[in-house]
């Protein structure tokens, strides 16, 4: 019986060391999970999951703080990607996100803004130029469609334009897409 | 070597596979030609239209600028629209008048393009003289001397590659005599049907060796290859017979689909396998077509633009082949009504061959430089698309040593990361796979699926990039600017203090003080800057109006300096690679923003009465200068913005100042931040501008609204020397900005050039 | 049709489809039917038609239950292919149920399970014929005599009898019955029998000069050459296959005959020419890339011989090749091809 | 040196873990959706399995035994595996956080991978030396991360087939290992 105890109290100590070594050893410093999700994340900074960037909700969820489901610029793909990095359950998104929308861009109706600089605040990437109670304009290929400047103009002279389609970026259209697989 | 072949020859009766053997590329496929349907016929009279439709979008590139309006006479040749940009990076060329008549319609029309979709198109209305101005070029005829000579006689004829690609030729060449030490000219029309080329060659064999040879001399090209297909004996004899006595050889090569791929054609003559991603300079060959050769001739030697091609009007839908010399515009379907369909044209006709055309959207759309038949074939029943059984024949007949089966696979999966790794942009999207796939799966239509949804994915990832990095920059941004405000805040109302304590002492010693206090307070709440100046004499202004209007000035110089660079920046890239539409766009629309920030000024000087009254306040002259103030920080801070995107990662110590700038303001100098300064410098100038303004210029700055810069002018004629040594400055900084961005556009431009 | 739909070129096609090449295959497979039919009897028939019977119902309601076309799925005449490569390796008067359930597990786990044609990773006839032999080992190893030993063969109706019922009235079938010469070498090296020893018996009764198994395999090869000729396989896979078999069995051979069976027995006996034309070239199963195709067949002929000789099973065909089928994929992915202008 | 390499083929072929024994299924199925994780799990794998039949043999061997402990064996090795497993996480953790990062939850799992102490076990049971049981513990390991790559490999082509619904995923999976496991029978008579 003695033996027994002194046995594994030994292997236990033993191994401890062991283990103990090996975490001064091989110390990581960081979180690189937050960063793998930043990338996944769509980069709109929309805020449309409570936090304040596409940033800090990546690294809310490296420390476990916030769901899955959140991005809704994402959609579907981007929570199942999430998911598989942190490890966590995928869930289901809010209904109104689930289907990824087509892009679109913002555009100010030059005729009817007032030049209160509100969107030109509110917009996360500096995609908006315009000054004081000067018409203002949204630079097409750097806005990211967040969304952030309509609520927020007192006129309603944005709107949401989905691209337009050219001969440059019309995608050939997969075969079949109809019929075949109800996927 | 005759034996071998006389032996495969032999084998190839038993088995049909063996054919292979005979050319040095991978696979191919031995279609049915079906040639002799319109090679037979001689080359039909050119007809003239009712009308022809000019679309200004060509393959790639910009689209061109318009150059003529609705009801305008013109004639042949004449030039309709041009690229607006420095055209030898705007990767379009001009569009010229094919014949004599009015200009009807400047409106969407449905391009000949898979997609079917429309776009600006110019329609003549031919009057039937076809009237035409003679060597509109201004050419003498001579055989340039340096490609850069040949390259503006091309751009200028609106010469592009006519095989099928569409690329601009003047951008294929090079810019240096001696790069190109084989020319090669591909006489392989390997696509079943058609027949314009064997007949170019058989009716204008002088015109193409010519062509050959002036580009040869041009670029310093030792050899000059020409491949023909041998199902074309009666072009290699004509061929054959113009190229004597001079340095082109003709080469027979094995009629095979497709034979007539550049890099297939090119290892086929010269057993060069051309690098992936390599463009014809880099090993220093440059194929081009025959009928792009006879228009370099014409070009050159009669300074005849590209208004009209051989076409092939061929298929089985049609009793009478035949091939005719087309206007550029004129519409498929009177050309096809001219070959007597067999039946009524309600299908789809097919631009180009079986093999790689497509079907247009709508009958009627125009021929273009790169149509190079038009084909009435039948709707066929489609056999039904079964499972893929990896049988391997579609390896087995592709030229590019694809896996099409495997790339299949993942693409129907949309696992478009292993398309890629596939080398799917290697794909010429021939149509070898298809056309043997025995489970009749629409295999090209699939990569090209994945291709472009592969583009799409990485112009999102960089998007995504850039979204991240424009907003962490803000971010930065916003911190930096509180932590500045506080610290100003904090200056200021000490400099506050010591001024109330100061004025009632001596006024005279104030006349500068509050100038740069309140420049320092520049973003502080507007009510203390108000109160500070009234505390100011009036003189302040009237004295320091001569000064800003300087500085003043150079701020309008930084501006159209960054507005140039922005312009410059897109055009100046590369012209090898093609442009990023996004670039110019934005350049264009930066030009746009300035011009529309510069009539909301005047707008707002405009207004500035009524404002005044609005806000009550006591002193006018006070408001107004504010008004113009803000309106010209905003103004300054866009300008600032801008350079600090151009600068975007690279460090701000760099950057260098207008030395004026700091010298005038100290003060904010020691902040440490010269970008940041020279915007304070900037504020300070402009409020005083507006100073000035408001006590000189009040009347015509009401007048003005489209030109605000020719009244800015008139009010600063002064102190020339300090403007000029601003202006000196913004355009270093310019420059300088210039410089790193394209030296960053190049590097993004080489990793995404298009593999094509 | 205000929405064309965009089709892409080519708008040619050489004509050739998927029911055609099956139709050559199955074609190719006759003259083996006919000698199997000469030597063994009748007992093939009856057993291709019971597993074309299961084959027909099994497709039906497989596509039934997975929502897709019947018609052309059913006659695009894969489950024939399956079949027949699982008839020829059942006994020919095994009992009925034998073959339905080994084809019946072939094409629903084989195939529909996996998504039908082109989509299964294992050949379909192999995976029956590897689940009947795990299940039924001695059903599958009671092969019937050929006509050397018997002199005469069982004619339809005796065979019919035999497979339903179990027995035939009046008839002793032992002597009908026995194991094969790759068996009979087995148990006789078990017993310490040298190879050769089996082999001259074996040899004593012939027909002209081969024994009835050698003229089985004469006739896939016959049938296989054809296909070889009109394209329908590649030359890779026979090629492979044989030339490894060849090679190795040479060796051992050499190295102790009494151990290891000459070169042209391990050729022409048990479905070394079945497999060699029409087991492994099935495309949907087997690596697809030039060289792929060379290390899938070169790989199954060593693991053949693998089993043949030191395994427990006396043929080991369905296992090197279900073994191979699960390499392939990676097969595939590390012999690809150099693309046209890349560096390898 | 014979006894040896029979070890090795009956360890990694004939009595495979994963496909024979149907030891270590967990990681099987979890692991192998990519190949590269397959590839990787199956390396550490390697890693904990020899070090820990290593390890479990001498702890048997110089400490169980000569005290009559043997009925604590199981206890004992857990403890070793659990020691080698942690030691293991740490490592890729620094070394590889890609591959950590693939590996999730199932590095720590390898602590109660069936696979690990069912080597330990057997390994004991089979009154193998200590060289034995090196190669043991290895081929076993062998024979795991083969059938894994082998198992990716065949759920990354049968991911994009057109599997009936009710079989995606897991199902199929199972479906494929059986049938592997079927193939695997064949090498079944190679090692006595």
């Amino acid at each position: 019986m003695i033996e027994a105890i002194l046995i594994f109290l030994g292997l236990a100590v033993l191994f401890g060391i062991l283990l103990g070594y090996a975490s001064i050893r091989f110390k990581v410093e960081g979180n690189p999970m937050a960063d793998q999700i930043d990338k996944v994340l769509p980069q709109t900074q929309c805020g449309q999951c409570g936090y304040p960037g596409c940033r800090p909700y990546a690294d809310a969820l490296a420390n476990g703080e916030a769901e899955v489901n959140l991005c809704i610029p994402g959609g579907t793909e981007v929570m199942i990607e999430i998911s598989e990095i942190t490890g966590l359950e995928p869930k289901a998104m809010d209904e109104a996100a689930s289907e990824p929308k087509p892009k679109e861009t913002a555009i100010i109706d030059e005729d009817l803004c007032i030049g209160c600089v509100l969107c030109i605040k509110e917009c996360p990437v500096d995609a908006i130029l315009g000054a004081t109670k000067m018409m203002h304009t949204v630079i097409q290929q750097e806005c990211t469609g967040c969304e952030k400047c309509v609520p927020v103009c007192p006129v309603d002279c944005i709107d949401m334009i989905p691209v337009e389609v050219t001969t440059k970026n019309w995608k050939w259209p997969e075969p079949n897409a109809d019929k075949e697989k109800g996927k | 070597m005759n034996l071998l072949s006389s032996v495969i020859k032999l084998v190839a009766k038993f088995n049909p596979a063996a054919k292979r053997w005979m050319h040095s590329f991978n696979g191919g496929v031995f279609p049915k030609y079906n040639k002799s349907l319109s090679a037979s016929q001689p080359i039909r009279k050119q007809i003239i239209p009712e009308r022809l439709i000019l679309p200004l979008q060509q393959q790639v590139g910009l689209t061109p600028e318009v150059k003529v309006q609705v009801g305008d006479k013109v004639k042949k040749n004449q030039l309709l629209a041009q690229p607006s940009k420095d055209p030898f990076k705007a990767l379009s060329v001009p569009v010229h008048a094919p014949t004599s008549g009015t200009i009807v319609a400047i409106e969407p029309v449905t391009l000949p393009h898979p997609s079917g979709l429309q776009d600006q198109a110019i329609i003549l209305e031919p009057d039937g003289q076809d009237e035409s101005i003679d060597n509109v070029l201004g050419v003498d005829g001579s055989i340039p001397d340096s490609p850069l000579a040949l390259k503006a006689i091309l751009l200028n004829a609106g010469i592009v590659g006519m095989g099928g690609a569409g690329f601009p030729t003047y951008a294929k060449i090079p810019n240096q005599a001696g790069k190109i030490h084989t020319l090669l000219i591909n006489g392989a029309e390997c696509e079943p049907f058609i027949t314009c080329d064997d007949l170019l060659m058989q009716t204008q064999a002088g015109d193409i060796i010519q062509g050959a040879l002036i580009t040869a001399e041009a670029l310093g090209a030792e050899r000059i290859i020409c491949g023909i297909e041998s199902n074309k004996p009666a072009a290699i004899k004509a061929m054959k017979q113009a190229a004597s006595n001079t340095k082109v050889e003709i080469k027979v090569v094995e009629t095979v689909y497709p034979m007539g791929g550049q890099k297939q054609l090119t290892l086929e003559l010269t057993g060069v396998e051309m690098p992936h991603k390599a463009h014809a300079v880099d090993v220093g060959m440059l194929m081009m077509n025959v009928a792009t050769y006879a228009a370099i001739y014409h070009a050159v030697k009669f300074g005849e633009p590209l208004t009209s091609r051989l076409v092939t009007v061929s298929g089985l839908g049609l009793k009478q082949p035949y091939n005719m010399n087309v206007m550029m515009g004129t519409p498929f379907s009177a050309l096809a009504r001219e070959a007597s369909p067999k039946s009524e044209l309600n299908y789809p006709l097919v631009m180009g061959g079986p093999m790689m055309g497509f079907k247009v959207a709508n009958n009627d759309v125009p021929v273009i430089k790169t149509t190079n038949c038009i084909l009435a074939n039948p709707p066929e029943p489609v056999e039904m698309q079964m499972p893929c059984i990896r049988c391997g024949d579609c390896m087995d007949a592709c030229p590019v040593n694809l896996l099409p089966q495997q790339m299949y696979w993942h693409s129907q999966a949309h696992e478009f990361d292993k398309v890629e790794k596939l080398n799917v942009f290697d794909c010429i999207e021939c149509g070898c796979c298809s056309y043997v796939c025995p489970s009749h799966i629409p295999l090209v239509q699939y990569y090209r699926h994945a291709k472009s949804e592969i583009k799409e994915i990485h112009a999102e990832r960089e998007a995504v990039e850039l979204a991240k990095q424009r907003h962490e920059f803000r971010l930065a941004r916003i911190e930096r600017e509180k932590q500045e405000r506080e610290a100003r805040l904090k200056a200021k109302k000490e400099a506050v203090k010591k001024q109330t304590s100061k004025s009632s002492e001596a006024t005279a010693d104030t006349t500068k003080k509050p100038a740069s206090a309140a420049a320092a307070a520049a973003k502080a709440a507007a009510a203390k800057r108000a109160a500070a100046k009234t505390k100011t004499s009036q003189s302040e202004g009237q004295e320091t109006n001569k000064v800003p209007s300087a500085r003043m000035k150079a701020i309008e110089a930084a501006k159209q300096a960054a507005q140039k660079s922005a312009a410059e920046k897109t055009a100046s890239q590369p012209e090898e690679s093609k442009p990023k539409q996004a670039d110019t766009k934005s350049a264009a629309k930066q030009a746009a923003m300035m011009a529309a920030k510069k009539r909301a000024q005047a707008k707002a000087q405009k207004s500035e009465e009524p404002t005044d009254l609005t806000q009550k306040t006591a002193e006018t002259d006070a408001s107004k200068k504010e008004d113009a103030r803000k309106s010209a920080m905003q103004a300054a801070k866009a300008a600032a913005k801008k350079r600090a995107e151009a600068a975007k990662t690279k460090n701000k110590e760099t950057e260098s100042l207008s030395p004026d700038a700091a010298t005038e303001k100290p003060e904010t100098d020691s902040s440490g931040d010269k970008r940041k300064a020279a915007m304070e410098a900037a504020k300070a100038a402009a409020k005083k501008r507006a100073a000035a303004k408001s006590q000189n210029s009040d009347k015509t700055e009401e007048q003005i609204k489209p030109v605000d810069t020719s009244a800015e002018q008139t009010e600063t004629d002064t102190s020339v020397d300090k403007r000029k040594a601003a202006m000196e400055a913004a355009r270093k900084r310019a420059a300088e900005r210039k410089a790193k961005q394209q030296a960053e556009k190049q590097d993004s431009d080489e990793q995404q050039e298009n593999p094509q | 049709m205000n929405q064309p739909t965009v089709s892409s070129s080519p708008y040619a096609h050489n004509n050739q489809n998927v029911r055609k090449v099956m139709l050559q295959v199955q074609i190719a497979a006759f003259p083996a039917l006919l000698a199997h039919i000469y030597l063994f009897g009748f007992g093939i028939v009856i057993q291709w038609m019971l597993a074309l019977t299961t084959a027909l119902a099994v497709e039906y309601f497989m596509l039934k239950l997975r929502g897709r076309p019947v018609l052309p799925f059913i006659t695009d005449m894969s489950a024939l292919i399956t079949i027949t490569g699982l008839v020829f390796c059942i006994p020919p008067d095994a009992p009925w149920w034998i073959v339905v359930t080994g084809s019946a597990f072939a094409l629903i786990f084989g195939k529909h399970l996996y998504g039908g044609l082109g989509y299964n990773p294992f050949n379909p006839a192999m995976l029956g014929y590897a689940f009947l032999l795990i299940s039924f080992p001695v059903q599958m190893t009671q092969w019937t005599m050929p006509v050397e030993f018997t002199q005469h063969t069982l004619d339809f109706m005796q065979s019919a009898q035999y497979i339903f019922t179990g027995h035939i009235p009046d008839v002793s079938l032992d002597m009908y019955t026995g194991a094969t010469p790759l068996n009979e070498m087995r148990t006789g090296l078990s017993q310490g029998q040298p190879i050769t020893d089996t082999l001259s018996k074996d040899m004593q009764t012939t027909l002209g000069g081969l024994n009835s198994w050698a003229w089985i395999n004469l006739a896939f090869l016959l049938g296989g050459l054809w296909m070889l000729y009109s394209g329908v396989i590649s030359w890779q896979y026979p090629i492979g296959f044989l030339g490894t078999l060849a090679i190795i069995s040479f060796v051992f051979n050499q190295v102790d005959p009494e151990l290891y069976p000459p070169m042209d027995v391990v050729l022409l006996t048990g479905g070394t020419m079945l497999a060699a034309f029409f087991i492994i070239t099935d495309p949907v199963t087997a690596s697809t890339t030039p060289k792929g195709k060379l290390i899938y067949a070169a790989g199954i002929a060593v693991l053949v011989y693998v089993i043949r000789n030191w395994g427990a099973f006396p043929d080991g065909i369905a296992f090197a090749i279900l073994l191979m089928n699960i390499a392939v994929p990676l097969i595939d992915q590390y012999t690809q091809p150099r693309v046209f202008g890349h560096k390898r | 040196m014979q006894e040896y390499i029979l070890i090795l083929i009956s360890t990694v072929l004939v009595n495979n873990f994963v496909l024979v024994k149907f030891l270590g299924l967990c990681p099987f199925m979890g692991v192998s959706k990519k190949t590269d994780a397959a590839l990787g799990m199956g390396l550490a794998t390697t890693f904990v399995m020899t070090l820990s039949s290593v390890l479990s043999y001498i702890i048997y061997t110089y400490l169980l035994h000569p005290f009559g402990l043997e009925y604590l064996q199981t206890i004992g090795f857990i403890l070793a595996i659990a020691a080698v497993v942690g030691f293991t996480e740490m490592a890729i953790h620094k070394t590889s956080p890609a591959l950590y990062q693939v590996l999730g939850i199932y590095l720590p799992l390898i602590t109660t991978n069936c696979a690990v102490l069912g080597v330990a076990l057997l390994n004991v049971g089979e009154k193998n030396d200590f060289i034995a049981s090196a190669v043991y513990g290895f081929g076993a390991a062998i024979g795991f991360t083969l059938v894994m790559i082998l198992f990716a490999s065949i759920r990354e082509r049968v991911d994009a087939s057109d599997v009936p619904a009710p079989f995606k995923g897991a199902p199929i999976a199972l479906i494929t290992a059986g049938l592997m496991s079927m193939a695997f029978m064949g090498f079944g008579g190679l090692v006595k």
